[in-house]
């Protein structure tokens, strides 16, 4: 019954002279939590923005429940069901944060007309307040997003890839600068929405115990290529991985 | 091909003056984040400090030292601590209200000096005189050769100075991220000062150059300032050299225009012929792209 | 305080002096409020675009000048204005929706020079195409539509108060304008505003989230333009005379003038900004040459004191009023973890 | 009343500036003089100032407000585009109006209450053909104009009077209005192979077009109507202005008596010299006042009817300066002269009959 | 050599620091943690001269640096890596970690430094040549850190190193900054990564609603049963 969601096949991309990423090709299965690790500038941005079309990658192909993506604009993508946030922060920094949430949610209320005519944002305050309740921003839910701390907006990053309802999110480096009891919550919420909803999860991270704790396979990047993949236990035991990667 | 070689000729000659302004357009475009709806008005203004000069008395070369130290003062100094600074107070670099402000600042410049000068247009003693050349049939003179050598030397200049120096790389990064530079302990205030002196000793130049040819009113700026922006955004609106070649492309596809295609819409087909440039090179002809975004 | 009035009853209490504002006045009088009303419609549009699509626009004043001319070419020839007049909004909506498109792959200062270089364009059309548009002779006399019981080409009583055609076309001005205010609020209030300033804050992260951004850029040029556009067929029988130089870029600029300086992104800033723009120089204009000097010294000094514009300036007022320190709420508040 | 109320509405500040400030200046110095010497009618005048900022909107509705403050008259504006806007605010209200313009379809509106201080274009350029053809014997002519309401009107008489005389057009060149940059325009007319030009921009746009054609050593002969050898341009242009030819209804330097005394006053007055806008703002308070006196009643209609038709001789009149007749159009016609700029001074030729 | 006493500020009037006081002695690592929120940016904003402070003293040394510019702090030999990405975009690599010593007066002696702490950062020779914008996430928080012991300076003020660091890379960082101390630098850094950072530090401090909650060793903040739960993710290590 397993249901492939993502495909990444023969991926590079090259800068210049660089290549940032190398043949890169894995599938994901619906209802899995990948984790995508590697040391920095081993190329998982660059293969993120690849999958998302922000970059045009120089060869390989992307399917998403098997439809081709390549070329497809990022709203598009949004709307097969691709959510995302980004590894720099990336909110509307002049809009409050109930702003931001509703925003982030509204392209999947309603048709255009009827979000220009119909009763404003029907159904999707309560769910941007819960959600802000959920990632405890409650008391900054009228402050201007820009005006939050580093982890504050992380947090308001991932809250809005949650709020578009997807069915694939690819997460570049939740975790970074999040309280631990915070990003306890955070841990929660991505289970719980891979086990409710089944939602399937990409996830970058460089905190080991957020990305052994979370996922259930891990890929392992390194100069563009991929050199290890498995289970955490298999991850943490290869001794290729610990040389390039997580150090002594 | 003689009316050609005239045509290109006078067109490199005048572009060179609007790549004065437009050089500096650019620093102030830099530092600030701004446009400067003034610049036009700061070319105008420079000459009509030599005018007063030397109607109270003094001889042309002290006259220009004179209007060149008042010019740098005014627009250079007063311009920045009255205007740009308590507004970039309030964050975003002034942003668009600054660029508001800048607006205000040229009708301000253009009406003190029609109310207080006169509004019509004044002779103006060339800096540089000498007789002309037939080069092939077109006539070339003096004034245009060295117009182009000063314009060619200002853009040397200034990239070596930018690149090069300690005080150029400081500049450069104010420019680029003013807070970082103001972590690293750049004294990012005194830099962009520095870059409202150079703009408008630019600026001055450009004045003592062009208004022989325009000759001095007040009203000079509006057309000048407006050149000064499309140099500048052709050229890459980050490069000294994209705001030197921005300025001589308009003098030469303005000229060209007028002969060839039509006289008309003289003041259209240039700006129509740089849309094409823009949207197929968004970065400006030398600019360089914005790299990664995410 | 001002938060004790609730916001309907200060726009009822608007409307009413409004309303009263021209009876009684002369013809230069009126004349001016209807040219702040028209300006007032064009800033509007433009604060569409680029206070909260944060789309910069020189091209303002090209598009009032598409309506006027629309209109003015069609009422010439016996068409009625409120046929013409919809017709010159959904020109400058479609055209609004091409000039839109280099929006889609430059951005900031380029964007500028693309609007800039189509008012240049437009303008020189307007000048050059004497057959159509009468060259720089212009159009005139373009008749002041005629609505049965309400002639704006006449003076009559209407409900028993005697009104020139100047006093009927102000109130022709201010019901246009009252229709297209209320469209705007609704516009801004509604999902789609809050789109629009998505595509100003961060345009990737807003196409991340679904938003179709190109479209959105299109629309918040076209549905700004329409502003423009509708302007401008309001002036047509105002001012009964129209020009190519009367939409030159200094028009284009006074436009984004009136929206800074109202207010960038604030819905009242353009009627604050229109306001200030049309009416200061005519107060100033007893200090004979020097108006525009004072005028563009005031300028500046609201600019430095309130970047955000005249509505900033109340803002900035009511936090002068609050205690000097403000202790945020959750700062205040138990610990939460 | 004891005083009468004028509405002055010209070009104070934009483009126009300089021809507005003049014209003021004229204004306000003959006003001066009238009400000195006892007012119009036992009127003394009251002049309010109205800038337009050269734009004919504004002009629109600043002649709007003039006469809502009561305006027996109104004087300018200078620049026709603005004029032929503002003058059909005046017509409605009945409110005479003495302008400085000098495009032809300003007295072809049929519009009653219309005055002219100089006569239009399509009577000054025709006295040019007989010069083109006859004097310097042209076969191919240039002609660079500047493309707004002023010079295309001058521009359109100019090319039928060229058609009916058998001389080639040979180079038309338009130009904008402050344009500063005359050298590709230049550059073509030398590659026409034109021998003459005729020159029909402004003032300071004369002067840089003088200055390129001395550059570029264009031989043919360059030939104005008004402005080409104003004192102004010869100022500004230096050397470059000597040889340029122009016919010219009014000019300070007229070798006229009533011409010295106006220019000696002004340069009292103002500490400058005057141009011809300055004589047709100073022509046009007289007008008022002459007009008036000759109706016999502070009343706008009659002022209007009595002079259509009128002929005033300056030994009379001497604020008209010269021997001038309206007819019913408003337009005018006097005596009119061909200048030379020679060693950078104008110099008067043979004076052109009034037609 | 650090001292701040009850030191109230914010951003325009809102004040976000309630009264923060610690003291930090010469050559020790000092390690910040508290929730998200809590102020620690704050903290160091207002020590680095970028923030408005409405009441209170900051003392260096003894010296009182309360409301001086950042180019002053650098001058007393205080540097300061923020949150986030700050690095030049448009400059080359080596151009960015020479305006890490722009202020001094011997070149030379920069150039050096550049020559040793890229020794320090491979990665940084690597690239030395690429503008910054062109780096990973990653990449730029090394050229940060790196252009921020340019310097040879006395305090480091370090916010969140960890951020976007992969766990190799964090080790190296936390060992410079172990062997910094040993020569006498004073470090003073915020980490979520709680656990590890507090592990090689000398002292820790908790910050909570802009007010310092506990201020502590750092092996008896360790093994706080309390502060374990809250901010040493003891409630993942449940769960794990
Ligand atoms: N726009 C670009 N131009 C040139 N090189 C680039 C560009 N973007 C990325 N690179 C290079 O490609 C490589 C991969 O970068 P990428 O951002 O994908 O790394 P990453 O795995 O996400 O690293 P990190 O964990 O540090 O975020 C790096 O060496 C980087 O310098
Ligand atoms: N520029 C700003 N304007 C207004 N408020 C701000 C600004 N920056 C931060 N704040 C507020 O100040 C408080 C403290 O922020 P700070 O950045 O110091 O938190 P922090 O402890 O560093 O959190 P994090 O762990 O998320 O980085 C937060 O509530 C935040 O919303
Ligand atoms: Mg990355
Ligand atoms: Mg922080």
């Amino acid at each position: 019954m397993s249901q492939t969601v993502l495909s990444v096949s023969h991926i590079s991309k090259s800068f210049g002279g660089i290549h940032a990423v190398r043949d890169v090709s894995f599938e994901v299965q619906k209802g899995e939590v990948l984790g995508l690790i590697g040391p920095n500038g081993s190329g998982k941005s660059t293969l993120f923005n690849c999958v998302l079309g922000q970059l045009q990658p120089n060869a390989g192909a992307v399917t998403v429940k098997g439809q081709s993506v390549s070329g497809m604009r990022a709203c598009d993508l949004n709307k097969l069901g691709v959510g995302r946030t980004f590894q720099q922060l990336s909110v509307f920094p002049e809009m409050t944060v109930l702003d931001n949430i509703i925003l982030a949610g509204q392209e999947h209320h309603g048709t255009m007309l009827s979000r220009l005519f119909g009763a404003p944002d029907a159904g999707l305050t309560g769910e941007a307040d819960r959600m802000i309740e959920f990632f405890r921003l409650g008391h900054l839910r009228d402050e201007m997003a820009g005006s939050l701390s580093y982890g504050q907006q992380k947090l308001l990053d991932a809250a809005m890839a949650f709020m578009a309802g997807p069915d694939l999110v690819l997460l570049d480096e939740p975790a970074g600068g999040v309280n631990l009891t915070m990003l306890a919550n955070l841990k929660e919420r991505l289970q719980t929405y891979n086990r409710e909803h089944g939602t399937t999860f990409v996830v970058i991270e460089h905190n080991m115990e957020f990305v052994m704790s979370l996922c259930t396979r891990i890929i392992v990047l390194a100069e563009g290529a991929v050199i290890a993949e498995g289970t955490p236990e298999e991850i943490r035991s290869n001794s290729q991985v610990i040389d390039a990667y997580l150090g002594g | 091909m003689e009316q050609f070689l005239q045509v290109l000729l006078s067109g490199l000659a005048t572009g060179s003056i609007y790549a004065l302004a437009a050089i500096g357009f650019t620093l102030v475009w830099q530092a600030a984040q701004t446009v400067n709806f003034a610049q036009g008005e700061f070319v105008m203004l420079p000459a009509f400090f030599v005018l007063i000069a030397m109607n109270s008395g003094l001889p042309l070369p002290l006259a220009l030292i004179v209007a060149l130290a008042v010019s740098v003062f005014v627009l250079g100094f007063l311009f920045k601590k009255a205007i740009v600074e308590p507004m970039q107070k309030h964050g975003n670099g002034g942003g668009l209200s600054l660029i508001i402000a800048t607006m205000a600042l040229a009708i301000f410049l253009k009406e003190s000096v029609k109310e207080f000068y006169g509004a019509e247009a004044q002779p103006y003693p060339p800096l540089i005189s000498g007789g002309t050349w037939n080069i092939g049939g077109a006539i070339v003179s003096v004034t245009d050769i060295a117009h182009l050598a000063i314009s060619l030397g200002v853009v040397v200049g200034l990239t070596l100075f930018l690149n090069r120096t300690r005080t150029g790389r400081a500049m450069q990064a104010t420019a680029q991220n003013p807070a970082v530079a103001e972590i690293l302990g750049v004294d990012t205030n005194r830099m962009v000062l520095y870059t409202f002196l150079i703009n408008a000793a630019l600026a001055s130049l450009a004045s003592f150059l062009i208004t022989p040819v325009y000759l001095a009113k007040f009203s000079n700026g509006e057309y000048l300032g407006l050149i000064a922006f499309i140099a500048a955004i052709v050229g890459g609106f980050n490069q000294i050299r994209g705001a030197l070649a921005g300025g001589l492309l308009i003098g030469v596809l303005d000229n060209i225009t007028a002969t060839y295609i039509t006289a008309e819409y003289r003041a259209a087909i240039p700006l129509v012929l740089l849309i094409g440039i823009i949207l197929f090179r968004p970065q400006g002809l030398l600019g360089t792209s914005e790299g990664r975004t995410v | 305080m001002m938060n004790a009035i609730p916001k309907w009853l200060w726009i009822a209490l608007g409307l009413a002096v409004l309303i009263v504002a021209p009876i009684g006045q002369g013809n230069y009088f009126t004349l001016i409020l209807c040219s702040w009303l028209m300006f007032t419609i064009a800033a509007m549009g433009l604060n569409l675009t680029l206070g909260y699509a944060g789309q910069i626009s020189l091209a303002q004043a090209s598009f009032m000048a598409v309506g006027a001319y629309i209109t003015a070419l069609l009422t010439l020839n016996g068409i009625h204005w409120i046929v013409a007049m919809p017709a010159a909004v959904v020109a400058c909506f479609f055209i609004g929706l091409l000039v839109g498109f280099p929006a889609l792959r430059v951005k900031g200062h380029f964007l500028a020079f693309v609007t800039l270089a189509f008012n240049t364009l437009v303008v020189l059309v307007l000048r050059n195409e004497d057959w159509l548009t009468g060259g720089s002779y212009g159009k005139f006399n373009m008749p002041r539509p005629d609505f049965w019981i309400f002639n704006t080409a006449r003076k009559s009583d209407v409900l028993g108060i005697a009104l020139s055609s100047n006093q009927k076309i102000y109130y022709l001005c201010l019901i246009t304008f009252v229709v297209f205010a209320a469209l705007m609020y609704g516009l801004i209030r509604s999902p789609w505003g809050r789109a629009f300033k998505g595509l100003r804050e961060n345009p990737i992260r807003a196409e991340s989230l679904g938003l179709d951004t190109r479209r959105i850029t299109l629309l918040a040029f076209a549905i700004g333009s329409a502003g423009g556009g509708l302007a401008g067929s309001l002036m047509s029988p105002v001012v009964q005379f129209i020009e190519p130089n009367s939409f030159a870029l200094v028009h284009s600029l006074r436009i984004l003038l009136m929206v800074v300086v109202g207010g960038a992104g604030y819905f009242f800033g353009p009627m604050l900004g229109a306001a200030v723009v049309i009416l200061l120089p005519e107060f100033l204009r007893f200090t004979q040459g020097y108006y525009l000097i004072l005028y563009s010294v005031a300028v500046i000094i609201l600019m430095v004191y309130s970047p955000s514009g005249l509505m900033g300036i109340g803002d900035r007022i009511l936090s002068k009023l609050r205690p000097q320190r403000v202790v945020r709420g959750d700062m205040k508040e138990g610990a939460q973890l | 009343a004891d005083t009468m109320k004028i509405g002055m509405v010209v070009e104070l500040s934009g483009g126009g500036a300089p021809a507005g400030t003049n014209f003021r200046d004229g204004a306000l110095l003959a006003a001066k003089e009238i009400n000195a010497s006892g007012g119009v009618m036992g009127q003394q005048l009251e002049i309010s100032e109205y800038d337009t900022g050269t734009d004919p909107q504004t002009s629109r509705a600043l002649v709007q407000k003039a006469i809502d403050e009561g305006a027996y008259n109104i004087w300018g504006t200078v620049y026709s585009s603005s004029t032929i806007v503002n003058m059909m605010v005046a017509q409605q209200a009945g409110v005479p109006q003495i302008t400085g313009s000098e495009a032809p379809n300003i007295t072809a509106q049929g519009n009653p209450y219309i005055f002219r201080t100089s006569y239009g274009a399509q009577k000054g350029i025709p006295a040019l053909t007989a010069y083109f053809k006859d004097t310097l014997g042209a076969k191919k002519v240039a002609v660079a104009w500047v493309n707004n309401e002023f010079g295309k009107g001058g521009h359109d008489v100019f090319v039928g009077e060229m058609k009916k005389a058998g001389i080639d057009v040979v180079a038309d060149i338009p130009s904008e209005a402050g344009a500063a940059d005359f050298a590709a325009d230049v550059a073509r007319i030398k590659d026409s192979g034109a021998d003459a030009v005729f020159v029909y921009l402004h003032e300071e746009e004369s002067a840089r077009f003088l200055r390129e054609a001395s550059k570029q050593a264009v031989q043919a002969k360059l030939v104005g109507e008004v402005t080409l050898t104003g004192q102004k341009v010869i100022d500004l242009a230096g050397d470059a202005a000597n040889g340029a030819v122009a016919h010219v209804g009014l000019t300070a330097d007229a070798p006229l008596e009533t011409f010295k005394t106006f220019k000696a006053a002004f340069e009292k007055e103002y500490n400058r010299a005057p141009d011809h806008n300055a004589l047709k703002g100073y022509i046009g308070a007289y007008i008022t006042k002459y007009g008036t006196e000759k109706a016999g009643a502070v009343d706008q209609e009659k002022f209007a009817n009595t002079m259509h038709g009128l002929c005033l001789k300056a030994a009379e009149y001497p604020g008209i300066l010269m021997d001038t007749c309206w007819d019913d159009s408003g337009e005018m016609s006097r005596p009119s002269f061909m200048i030379e700029v020679k060693d950078g001074k104008q110099v008067v030729g043979e004076t052109v009959p009034a037609n | 050599m650090l001292e701040l006493k009850d030191l109230y500020g914010g951003y325009g009037k809102i004040t976000i620091l309630n009264g923060v006081s610690f003291k930090i002695p010469k050559a020790t690592i000092t390690t910040v943690i508290g929730p998200n929120g809590a102020g620690k940016s704050t903290v160091f904003k207002a020590i680095f001269g970028l923030l408005n402070i409405h009441s209170g003293q900051i003392l260096l040394e003894g010296r009182d640096v309360t409301g001086q510019k950042p180019r002053d702090m650098i001058g007393h030999g205080v540097t300061y890596v923020p949150q986030g990405r700050n690095v030049v975009p448009q400059l080359s690599v080596y151009h960015n970690l020479e305006l890490g010593g722009i202020t001094a007066d011997d070149q030379d002696r920069v150039k050096q430094r550049i020559e040793v702490v890229m020794d320090q950062f491979p990665m940084l020779r690597q690239f030395r040549d690429r503008k910054a914008i062109e780096l990973s996430g990653g990449q730029q928080k090394q050229l940060e850190v790196a252009r921020a012991l340019l310097l040879d300076p006395k305090l480091i003020l370090i916010d969140e190193p960890s951020i976007g660091l992969s766990p190799n890379l964090v080790q190296e960082v936390f060992r410079t900054l172990q062997r910094l101390r040993d020569e006498g630098v004073t470090i003073l850094m915020v980490e979520q990564n709680a656990k590890a950072a507090l592990a090689m530090s000398d002292f820790g401090l908790v910050l909570e609603l802009g007010q310092t909650r506990m201020h502590d060793r750092a092996d008896t903040l360790l093994n706080d049963p309390k502060v374990g739960q809250l901010f040493l993710g003891g409630h993942m290590e449940e769960t794990d």
